[in-house]
């Protein structure tokens, strides 16, 4: 049975599956904390129903030497709690995989899977309902044997056991450990036997930093200066919520949970114009009910911050599911015309930058910026290296002093300036005072309807997009930049396209990749990389190629640009996009030959 | 001394009541000796969210029904200012209702005023939750502002003043502002505020409002008392003015800001200052 | 007979108290001899907003918050329906609270159950409106949606079960379904419905419960009674259950719909039926 | 003085001005009235602030032979209750123009004005101040001053007067009649005598219809079969709740006044599943709080008509001035994709026909459906022939009856169909129960996130904008076929097309117009419209171009496409835009010579 133990110096994905409240989560976040602790780089995933229990639901964790960056193409260990869990892998499944199996109700049909496929049975549910009498602890039990085959010492799974649970109350970690117990009681029956503890994978390395895009946005708005959150919960964006209530209290912030979004977007911008750096996070319903407020900030002259966590749509749609189906109405969504960014952060790495970036933009130019993520980049769990905090600065833009002010013969908050940008002041500043209005205002914040005032603020407000292009994050290439094979995607699609040009690469196709972090205004640099491109391949999740319509509306229609669009929900996998990519080759061939 | 706006001459029609509302916030401003520096007006959108334009102070003319949410950002961004908001009954009761009953529930010290003329001005004369029926073709039966504060355990302060009584009207929004700047959360002043030209009701009004703060019986400070006074005049055909209700709960701002001295926006966010913490931060991510 | 969809087995986690409104719900449509294809259950978004999947009637998944407008645009399009919208407390004490208010106001015959966990199960436990100060980082004080129902004039039917008491239940379901059926005017039933997941209060619910229907002393129709009650049981830390307010106030499809026989949505719309009275709405623009 | 008598039968534009509250616009619609009992064409606008007594208000109105359907260039004769009345006319006045001033303050300084424009000053304020007490009533003055110089008999004034103020108190109809005989007996004094009532151009004339287009289209959805709008009020967006408030009692039609637009949206779905053909009508702030909704009836398939009354963004804006600046969020507002129909009547007729048209398509299509009007065509008056009341027909799509239902195996609200547009049912419908949900679901409406149904689905609800493309209304060619100059607009950029037409025509210059009616999907005749052009101006009231960015995008750059744009709030006039395009075609010669 030793030969099916695997090590950790492969890169190995294990999925981890049962029915929502089967704990499968965990075990995939316990199995992350160790191969993180041995220096592994680690990418994890979740998918879950829109509902807290029950129904299929798994975690997925990838480990390697490698610098992965996204699930990759094949499930080499799988945790199954019951049938489904199975099925749900069946097409990932490496040939050689080996699958832990709840047999509680019953041994896996071995028809299911290729008969390459190593499984063991063990009878988790009972095991555990017998001795410990709550089946919720089979996870543990799991776990142990799962750890065993990947070759991890009992000790440091005990170890991370005890860090997970040892907050809790003590019965929590004692059953756990019981549970844990029974586990490589039937692992060792399975011939599963503990690994050395001193063995060379254990060696000191320098630790990484395992980061969720929702946890690396917050920490950057953070870092970023941000003090005022306000929010309505849902998913994937609640996150953010969370993570900033539980840092604000030491930072003097405040973090508002509000009781709806046109509420919360209200609240931010009052807090904005009081002179806080303010962030709003939310996802598809929650993004349509904030379009007025995303516009006010806009006419008003607001900074604002909003974290757009896309999810699948239309309406309610898949509330846990990945989608970057947002982007058009990012861009054009909300009655009038008025200035905003949006960018969008692909790596975990990005995401802090941009949400540390954010708030200088949204301050220096008084307008919403808007960071659209999706829920892959959100959620999924990844290794980073150390993030650098001394290489950013806080610019809050021209705002103005009282001894600023003093030295002003006259301060309207809307005046005239060659950059679009007026100074500002925030409210108790000695002969600052404001009127601030979404109405059509002259340079000292009252209504005004005159024809010429009008055209000027109008201009005033959209040439704002142009002064800021100095300071707008730029997208960098990936891959052969000598190819004229290029990849345009955004978000999650960042890892999964990485490796698609590994794959294509042993095809002996080379190929490169621009990944742009601000889509509004678009990057020029898209052009440029368009130009030096035969053939393109935009990667998006949605249904109608929202980013590459908006490249061909500025760029005009590239000659051979094609979408690899998917959006039923899922994540793109490495090889489906290396394989679409050699079959739209192969077909274009055919015509030109 | 640098030029900033100068207050907008109002656009109301003649004989509006919001004149007199505005006149009575300036009085009490000048009463409690406030600092004008310190003062953010939130005004809703309607005839009578344009009053931030005539008085100088720092002025936010928010979106329709956003006033309070707005107000409320503003607060808990810097809890030191005087946060004022203000907006017609279309504004407060209508399309704002969900936000104005979680402030009561939230208790943050803003004076709200609401100018109360039953029917939506700055549209036309349409009916409003608070009109009739009958008026404009409306169906429904109208509702009272005070009524729901008294139907949120939260609340800490509701009166109604009227525009065609200034002293009164004077004296509440200066308690009303006495209230907030002490801290003690949410000051609700609905303010009966004709509407000349849709719905002109100054005679109504002077007949049958019933002033509360003259009858001695009355106890502003006993719930059940002022739900009873304000069911039975109600059902009298009575509109009740005065200090309705007013308690002690805590403030939003105080159970909220973690650092009472400096709010949100007065944190320093230097990188310099922060470092340290921010590391602390990072190294949760180790594991 | 047509195959139509399959009532679906529920979502919810095991001893979920949506389980026991579901059953009471299903028993008082049973009791009040209501044909199914007559009945649109509303739902909002949340754990509570899928319980119209587990029952053969038409059902409607509307929009998180949204479950009352939707539901009174379907009475009023059709007022022989019964309607019934059920939600949970963040669906319609958080983001759907304007629309509640406004539903009281307007009185439609709706039988409106919102299921009370004191959280939001659906996105993971955070604090509702009805949440204690503490759980879960909230620092306001919770609400009252019956208090709230006693806020506004119009409001005829008030009452709160227990999912841990399914007989009352039963019988507050089967009431409200009368009133309504009878088109008496909107019937709210708030159910202490535990969320076992993130929120266990079956046992501080069952202690803390005060059962105003055998309290002989109880009238719920005298509506300032109805508050004292639930102002002094509040204080003493109680949560009053029971129908503890009933009263007669016209309903909005009576006031609205001009045709009581067939509604908007019944209504012929042929050209050939209508056109003499088309063609006198243009002779209107002939001036 | 005779000499500046004008006759009916010229082309001529009045315009009547002063503080809000004045009465200006009563002169207009009064002065409308009179032209149009005469069968000349009217074409009547107004200008007016977002507040309701004082500041600048004033209307506008054209009567012609020709088929006029703008206000033209030239401002012929001004009534002006005071100076800031005269200088907002300024502009566009035509040399040999007359004003009519109201010189109770003061006589009108002629240096204002060139010196060929003939003034009448006339101290309306103070004569009816002095004689009936109350200022209002100068406005019938100063209609008796204008009626005359126009070569109205009295008698036709005096009845015109009677039939707006019969139904009125008594004392109003007096009050209004006494300023009037003031009126006439001030114009005597000033040479301009009563014309002869016998006058040729009393003669019995066809009647023609005088509609808004908010009037055409409300009038439109009426006749469509509507029988249920909610809304809240918004100008200019209110209307549309006032007419059908006024005619549905006789239909057995419901408004409803919600409390917001969130509810009213929200509403209307709810009575749009329970079987009544149900619209909203809004604007601005409104429409951005109602892509929520929006895509809820795109995701759970219910038809419902929203009329976007556009009005100058962004936020709260301008409220009373047009713009054409939604178009791009009503293409791709709200988060997630789903299908819709955009549609934009140009002409009152338009309004009509699309009023009537859009309820049919949503109930065939299962969708929103959009009516993308402008303030504009919302609120100018326009003379028509009579409507077409029998061409239309009733068309509820795919509805099943219990009889259907009885011979049918299975129903699904969402049952896959080769148009992907399912059989649906309304509730009471014995065994016709649905699911209907914004959640990405089953056949049956069951919540399902499989990936296979999740991809069915959405490709069954896009597939929807193609089988519709036999029923959308399809736009039309104006103008001089053969021409290689070509127009683009829409909504009420239409009139003023067409009359820069004829002053392009004048200079030798001829050209034609394309007037869409579908905006999204955008008409594929607009694809061979620019096939046929060598040069083509799309004329928008917007700042960014919207409509020309869609067209872009579908049909690729046009080697010659240009923007004539305007965003500060007004309409265009004819020489404006005939002007542009002569310049930008100088340019151009000058760039190729
Ligand atoms: C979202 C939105 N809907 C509608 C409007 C149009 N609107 C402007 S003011 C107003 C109502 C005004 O009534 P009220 O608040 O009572 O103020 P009043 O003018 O009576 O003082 C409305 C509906 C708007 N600006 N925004
Ligand atoms: C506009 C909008 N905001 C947020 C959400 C996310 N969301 C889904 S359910 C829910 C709250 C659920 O709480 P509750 O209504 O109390 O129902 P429960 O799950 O407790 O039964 C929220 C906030 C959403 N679907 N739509
Ligand atoms: S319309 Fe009414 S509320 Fe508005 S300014 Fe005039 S009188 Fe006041
Ligand atoms: S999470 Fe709570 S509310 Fe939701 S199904 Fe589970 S127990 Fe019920
Ligand atoms: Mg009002
Ligand atoms: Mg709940």
């Amino acid at each position: 049975m030793e030969s099916s133990r695997t090590t950790v110096d492969e890169d190995i994905c294990i999925m981890v599956g049962g029915q929502g409240g089967d704990g499968s989560l965990t075990v995939t976040a316990l199995l992350a904390g160790l191969f993180r602790r041995r220096g592994l780089n680690v990418y994890s995933s979740r998918n879950v129903l829109s509902r807290i229990k029950g129904g299929h639901a798994d975690g997925v964790v990838r480990a390697s030497r490698n610098n992965i960056k996204c699930l990759g193409d094949h499930v080499k260990v799988v945790v199954a709690f019951d049938e489904e869990a199975v099925l749900a892998t069946k097409d990932d499944l490496d040939p050689n995989a080996t699958i832990i199996f709840d047999s509680s109700a019953g041994e896996l049909d071995p028809k299911l899977v290729d008969n390459t496929v190593k499984i063991y049975n063990i009878p988790f549910t009972k095991l555990i309902l017998a001795e410990i009498r709550r089946e919720l602890f089979k996870n543990s039990a799991s776990f142990a044997v799962v750890g065993r085959l990947l070759g991890f010492p009992d000790e440091e799974m005990l170890q991370s056991l005890n860090s997970r649970y040892g907050a809790k109350a003590a019965p929590i970690l004692e059953n756990n450990i019981r549970a844990f117990k029974i586990g490589l009681e039937w692992a060792g029956k399975n011939g599963l036997t503990a690994a050395d503890s001193t063995s060379p994978n254990t060696v000191d390395v320098k630790q990484k930093l395992l980061m969720t895009g929702n946890e690396a946005v917050s920490y950057g708005l953070l870092v970023g200066g941000v003090r005022f959150f306000a929010g309505y919960p849902i998913t994937p964006a609640t996150d953010v919520m969370e993570y900033l209530q539980k840092w604000f209290p030491k930072f003097g912030g405040v973090v508002k949970q509000a009781e709806d979004e046109l509420s919360a977007i209200n609240m931010a911008l009052g807090a904005a114009l009081a002179g806080a750096r303010s962030v709003i996070a939310t996802s598809g319903p929650g993004l349509s009910l904030i379009h007025e407020g995303m516009g006010q900030a806009g006419a008003a002259e607001i900074p604002l911050v909003i974290v757009d966590t896309q999810r699948a749509g239309p309406s309610t749609g898949l509330p846990t599911k990945i989608e970057q189906s947002d982007l058009q109405t990012l861009v054009y969504g909300g009655h009038g015309e008025f200035p905003r960014f949006v960018l969008t952060p692909g790596s975990v790495e990005d995401c802090f930058n941009i949400g540390r970036l954010a708030p200088n933009l949204a301050e220096m130019y008084q307008l919403p910026v808007i960071i659209a993520m999706d829920l892959g980049i959100c959620q999924n769990t990844v290794t980073i290296e150390s993030l650098d905090l001394h290489s950013g600065k806080i610019d809050r833009g021209k705002r103005l002093t009282a001894e600023d002010l003093a030295k002003m013969p006259v301060y309207g908050r809307y005046s005239f300036t060659d950059d679009g940008v007026s100074p500002y002041t925030v409210p108790s500043t000695e002969n600052g005072r404001f009127l601030i209005t979404g109405n059509e205002h002259n340079e000292f914040g009252h209504v005004n309807t005159d024809k010429l005032n009008r055209v000027k603020m109008m201009e005033k407000r959209s040439i704002k997009m142009k002064s800021a292009l100095k300071d707008l994050p730029r997208g960098t290439v990936y891959g052969d930049e000598s190819s004229k094979i290029g990849f345009i995607g955004i978000g999650s699609t960042y890892g999964v396209i990485l490796e698609a040009m590994g794959l294509l690469a042993k095809e002996g196709v080379s190929s490169k990749y621009y990944k742009p972090l601000t889509i509004l205004p678009l990057e020029d640099a898209i052009g440029s990389f368009l130009d030096g491109c035969d053939e393109v391949y935009v990667v998006e999740q949605n249904q109608s190629g929202q980013l590459s319509n908006l490249i061909t509306l500025k760029f005009g229609r590239h000659k051979q640009l094609h979408n690899i669009l998917r959006f039923d929900g899922n994540l793109f996998r490495p090889r489906e996009i290396s394989q679409r990519v050699l079959q739209i080759r192969e077909k274009q061939s055919a015509i030109v030959h | 001394m640098t030029q900033v706006f100068e207050p907008a001459k109002p656009i109301w029609c003649a004989g509006c009541g919001d004149f007199g509302v505005q006149a009575s916030l300036q009085k009490a401003l000048s009463e409690t000796g406030t600092n004008l520096n310190d003062v953010v007006i939130v005004a809703g959108i309607g005839c009578s969210g344009t009053i931030q334009n005539n008085i100088p102070t720092y002025g936010y003319h928010s979106l329709h029904g956003r006033t309070l949410p707005s107000a409320i950002g503003v607060k808990l961004a810097n809890p030191k200012l005087t946060v004022i908001a203000a907006g017609g009954d279309g504004d407060g009761y209508a399309i704002g209702m969900g936000h104005l009953i979680h402030t009561f529930k939230r208790n943050p010290s803003i004076l709200y005023i609401i100018m109360n003329n039953e029917t939506y001005g700055l549209t036309k004369g349409q009916y409003s939750p608070t009109s009739n029926p009958g008026f404009e073709g409306n169906v429904e039966n109208g509702m009272d502002g005070i009524l729901v504060g008294l139907g949120v355990p939260s609340t800490t302060f509701l009166a109604r003043g009227f525009a065609g009584a200034p002293a009164q009207l004077t004296r509440l929004l200066t308690d009303g502002l006495t209230h907030v700047q002490s801290g003690k959360g949410f000051a609700f002043v609905e303010v009966l505020s004709p509407c000349v030209t849709y719905n002109d009701t100054y005679k109504l009004w002077k007949n049958i409002t019933y002033d509360v703060d003259s009858d001695t019986n009355f106890n502003p400070r006993d719930k059940i008392g002022s739900y009873t006074t304000v069911i039975n005049k109600r059902e009298e055909g009575k509109i009740p003015i005065g200090l309705i209700y007013s308690a002690d709960h805590p403030s939003l701002e105080q159970v909220s800001v973690d650092d009472q001295e400096k709010g949100p926006a007065l944190q320093d966010i230097s990188l310099a200052s922060n470092m340290d913490r921010y590391e602390a931060v990072m190294k949760t991510f180790l594991g």
